[in-house]
């Protein structure tokens, strides 16, 4: 698709460059999120393997990513028809016959590339806090990279390119949560139970080491995320604008119910877990975003909130160590906006969408989106599950770092570098 | 010489120094410890797991002295230091066997 | 009025949706701004006072303070036509007959509420510096609610909406001198007496636990303030621009003058004192942003640092426990800024502005100004100490922590954490 | 140039409003970016080095500085026409005879000064990483506003004023190549050499007392960068998402061949080491950002990497204490970026550009590039050791601070503040 | 009276503390300390320059306890601690002449 | 057994651990504390009002030793530590009645 510069408005490419530039930021807020919720001797190593990902999926993206997400019109996975940067600049993806989708964009396609691959970066960055404390950081290296090509790519193609076959099937996910939420959820799912879990827990104690900073990661998140769900509307309009109202109302509205589950039963309100309310809103909506209206948000965040609160328990009752919660609140919440948008769902909002069981919809929509959710599940686990399984062998040492590189903290072993110096140096 | 050791809680710092200032001491040494005893620890909640966290912040002072002033100065710090509730801390005296002054390499006495 | 979406300007719209995001991003950056000046026992609930205002205060605004503020066009207060989200995707605020206000909108009705959300949780999360240390974080919760909807949906409704009787009369006030500074500020004034002071202030020094978080919280402030201020303009255009460039200069010689003055009497220039002084001149130029031009910014800013300087020790001349504040600064800082407006304010630079005294306007603006300061002080200081005095009956144990919990730190008595883990686990 | 606001365009002001803003938030970056590497005792007076540009620095902007480097139509330096705000809301900078550029734009003149006021804000700040650690506050400041006014508008009016020499000779530097990077790190070069090492070094180590402070610096800077060189292209269109897509992939190239370079050579790939390899590549792709595509922007950032990782140990072979690498990643990246571009320069990306060796411009443009790196190293260096010689002897105590205040740190002998107090207080 | 004081890995600290708990000691005070030993520092990287940081993180313990407890809680304290590894640490004790309780003023063997 | 104690300015770290290990001395743990002397404190200022911090960061040496090369190692300190100026610290000395190496179990002077 032939980019035609006469169809490009300068209001919506400036919106899309900014959104671009709030996902991109998104990443150091994650890291810093999950930075602060480690032990200190472990910060650096978290830090770095968020940032890493900004390093090698933005140039992995335009060598072969986004060729596999958006390149051609199969089913089932792109092609390299973007190859290396290819055409990138005056190229649009290509629509399959009958549809009408990239030739209606009012941006330049390298602007739509950029964006796709802010998200790129940040998804597998998820699944850092997962395996928190004890990867090797090669073998994060490996891993980060083959997931990005072998499992991020088909998917993002089948959700996001109107030639994949979720697309075509009428499965909605409006920024990310399935290609998003439960693809690294689910990856997050898989590798921690295969690392096993942190030396010492659940006995010992691993309280965050510096919640300051987790609350700062937490307001760069809420604050990029603007640009990641009303950036997916890919113009700036009233969808826009109805998806940065949704966005925050969710933010908003699970951060209220998981504190009040926290008060109802611990007696605490926590400053944690109004950073983990949120989060868990924002990821419920990120599906959403662009086809709710009205208070939906506001119920969507309030069961979010809820839902992600008991997901977190799942991991002491199952007993693997998902240290910093990334099933609980990734893939929990993922699956829960995903599902409640067959619920929520309104065409009056977006004309591109479909109309959930509470507008009229039955459980068309409802269906559809179980098929996205299970499809997603079984997909990125089993990929994910080889992708470990053969680096483990290969990698020398496998993908867990020795009990002694453990102990003495990840940013020494890994880096050969400490958080913080000596204050009186 | 000795060593007069206390532990105590961290917002009784000034008083408890202005207290042996008043004594006619000159100088002292702080750290900051952190404090297992009576008085438990508490509740911390981390998502939803609660667990206990035995330690309470504390400081911990260090004051050399004269063989006789060890005591009066044990109980000043006593007598500043009290809150009259648990975790108020302890004071302890140590044998000391020489001091020196680092700047003039005095000993004794005339080091502190 | 309805929504007309020929009239939508991509541009203008995607300036609006990112100065909402980055005036929501000024409440963390609030939050760590005052993190960072408590002691380190503090530091959690000092940033969940204010992250709470993000989830409290977003869903009461789309609940019914909005809808207080711009329904209807009532004098006094707004009404209930956008309760709970009804009609405000598709209408704008009614226009009073004979004005052309919102019917000139180029953005759609749902950013705008979105926009005017963000300045409803920042106004009460300014109040927090002041209370720092004691407040019982039930009380502020209650406190925090009930002040939006009884004060600041009414003051934003006099001053903001074109039926308002403030700007009837001829108030001018761009973004929010009185609706946010002063109505925080006094509020800020009124909970101070009322709490008390902290155990052991002034004898004991208080000095702050961690200065680089306070600046990191005066970088993000800054960068939003743009938002703030010239986002207010709701166009891309000049006017914006000019608010920006204001918004800048104000900034910078406030900082500035704080600086010389601190050097004069003190001997030394303080980091604090930069920040203090920056966020001094960002308060004082808020009002004025769209109205004032060439070096006025500059004047406006050298005068506010300086004024705002001695503000702060007026606290210790009264000895009020002013925690970190929030009267010399924004109390201070929005009536110097809002009655330098009736001086320095210039028809060339906003035709809907007015010429203030040093452009042929006489004292006329100078005069509604002084109405507009002196009716947000009764009002809202009337207000805020019926709700606080209602509060410290009704809550259990009152607005104020006991003895021992203001001793042992507000993040473990009322939140059951701590900010910061010993560094060697 | 008098403003038409009939070619107003609402789009690309709203980008180029929010570059500014971006631009901006590079300064505390910058400030937390070096804040986390120096010890603890100093970290305030890193902080406030950099904060205090934004003060003054804008104000010196709209009095002097913008007229100087943009102010009429001469070769060498500009003139007085736009002296305190004059006409800046009204008019562009004038176009030479027989050349359109300001003429073109589709912004407010007022937004064009704040987005160069920002450029002139950060250059200097740059510097600070050089002379970290014992410089006197007053020597800073005073050389802060000389360097501005002396160096800074001048080779600013050479290469970005369309009638500057080497703007006219056709010397390339899209968003500050030369004007930023090379002309802070010849200062920073010479104010080292003048400065001497700090004590102690190089026998003591000084690791960096705050890594995670430095990487909260990194991120806000990448994501402030795209403003930086997006921003340059002044319109939101195919040229600014051209830019934005060069400047992340030459960040994400030169992390990785930094990384590379540091595990082939020491055996671990750091934090830092990422950290400091994405600042090399922004720096490098500076210069470039708007004039290639394709694969170049990887192909520049890999070289960055490698040379600037290189670059860094001249120190230690030379002897001169440049503390945080100001030499080694902005003057030899800046040097790196401005060379490469002669190579990589490509017309089908930007008409207004040049064709480079690699796309049969032969050596021209190589040529005049080499003439703007050693115009700006020349007249900087020259003009950065006249202003320090005479402030060394003017300042009373000179330029560096006595042994007793370097060692008890500069926060408490130039602040009279500590960065963190007792955790315990 | 005696003070027991160990140095320790950090991570040993919750055993180390289980394990004077069940010799009934009712209080301690912990440390975060750096320490130098025969378990040589690591190297650490900046910015392509080596260096060698000779210094670990450990913990610290303080037990006040009377005399005859001495011995037991070293040992006990020995066992709970011990990985084999190098860089275990050491206990040692030291002779104390006077211990109070802040709080009620009491002396001696009470005071614990 | 002994242990020598000594309080020094921070910065004189390195020197001082390169002069004990020319003693031999194998092992050593430090702590990050704040010291009040003779070298007053400083003012800070806090938005506008001044108040003296009287507080100084200091760095805190143990070093065990057997009881013959206690004088030695507090003279190294000294010598290593000085730099003339106020607040240059002090050294003491403690008698210590047992030591344990952890890993090992070894006692008395093999613990070292
Ligand atoms: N046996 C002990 N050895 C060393 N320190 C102790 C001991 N017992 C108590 N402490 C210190 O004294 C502090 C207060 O002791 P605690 O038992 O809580 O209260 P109280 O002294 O009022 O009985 C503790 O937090 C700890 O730091
Ligand atoms: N002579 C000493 N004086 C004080 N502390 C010591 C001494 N020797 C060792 N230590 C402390 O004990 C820790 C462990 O000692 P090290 O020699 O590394 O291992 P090990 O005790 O297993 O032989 C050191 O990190 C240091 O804190
Ligand atoms: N009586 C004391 N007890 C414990 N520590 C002391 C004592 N006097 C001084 N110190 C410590 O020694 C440091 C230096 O002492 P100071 O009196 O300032 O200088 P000098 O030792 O040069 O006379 C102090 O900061 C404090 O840590």
């Amino acid at each position: 698709m032939l980019f035609d510069v006469n169809n490009l408005s300068s209001g919506d490419t400036a919106w899309v460059i900014m959104s671009a530039a709030l996902v991109l930021f998104m990443t150091p807020g994650l890291a810093l999120f999950y930075g602060g919720m480690v032990r200190a001797k472990h910060v650096l190593a978290m830090l770095m393997q968020n940032f890493f990902s900004m390093g090698l999926i933005s140039i992995l993206w335009v060598t072969v990513g986004y060729s596999l997400a958006f390149g051609g019109t199969g089913k089932w996975i792109g092609n390299f028809d973007f190859f290396g940067m290819k055409d990138v600049a005056k190229m649009y993806p290509a629509d399959p016959s009958g549809v009408e989708w990239f030739s209606l964009f009012t941006i330049p396609p390298l602007i739509f590339m950029a964006y796709q691959m802010m998200f790129a970066v940040i998804t597998p960055a998820l699944i850092t806090g997962a395996v928190a404390d004890r990867m090797r950081f090669s073998a994060w290296v490996w891993f980060l990279g083959l997931w990005s090509i072998l499992v991020y790519s088909p998917v993002a193609h089948w959700v996001f390119s109107p030639s994949g076959w979720l697309f075509e099937k009428g499965a909605l996910d409006f920024a990310g949560g399935t290609v998003v939420h439960i693809n690294a959820g689910i990856a997050a799912l898989v590798l921690t139970v295969m690392l096993g879990k942190r030396k010492g827990w659940p006995q010992r104690p691993m309280p965050p080491h510096n919640l300051p900073l987790t609350m700062i990661g937490t307001g760069i998140l809420w604050f990029g995320w603007f640009g990641f769900n009303a950036g997916s509307a890919l113009v700036a309009n009233g969808l826009a604008a109805q998806a940065f109202v949704n966005t925050n109302l969710a933010a908003a509205a699970a951060m209220l119910s998981w504190l009040a589950v926290e008060r109802i039963k611990g007696g605490h309100a926590t400053t944690l877990g109004a950073a983990s309310g949120a989060v868990a809103g924002l990821v419920a909506i990120t599906p959403c975003a662009g086809f709710v209206g009205g208070m939906a948000p506001v119920y969507i965040g309030l069961i979010a909130g809820v839902v992600c609160f008991f997901g977190i328990s799942l991991k002491n009752k199952f007993g693997f160590d998902d240290s910093l919660d990334v099933i609980g609140v990734h893939l929990v919440g993922g699956i829960v906006g995903s599902m409640l948008l067959g619920l929520f769902s309104d065409k009056a909002i977006n004309s591109v969408g479909a109309d959930g069981t509470f507008f009229g919809g039955g459980a068309t929509l409802l269906g559809k989106q179980a098929i996205a959710v299970v499809a997603t599940l079984v997909f990125s686990g089993v990929m994910t599950f080889i992708i470990a399984k053969v680096l483990d062998i290969v990698i020398p040492g496998g993908l867990r770092v020795s009990e002694e590189d453990e102990e003495s903290g990840l940013d020494l072993s890994q880096h050969a570098e400490v958080g913080y110096a000596l204050q009186s140096q | 010489m000795k060593l007069v050791v206390a532990i105590i809680k961290p917002f009784k710092l000034d008083d408890v120094k202005a207290a042996v200032q008043d004594l006619g001491v000159q100088g002292l040494t702080i750290t900051e410890v952190q404090g297992y005893g009576r008085q438990r620890g508490h509740t911390e909640v981390y998502r939803g797991a609660e667990y206990t966290i035995d330690f309470v912040p504390k400081v911990k002072l260090e004051v050399l002295c004269e063989d006789g002033e060890a005591t009066s100065i044990a109980e000043k710090i006593i007598d500043a230091a009290r809150t009259g509730k648990i975790g108020d801390g302890k004071v302890w005296v140590v044998p000391v066997e020489g001091v020196w002054r680092i700047r003039t390499g005095e000993a004794g006495p005339d080091a502190l």
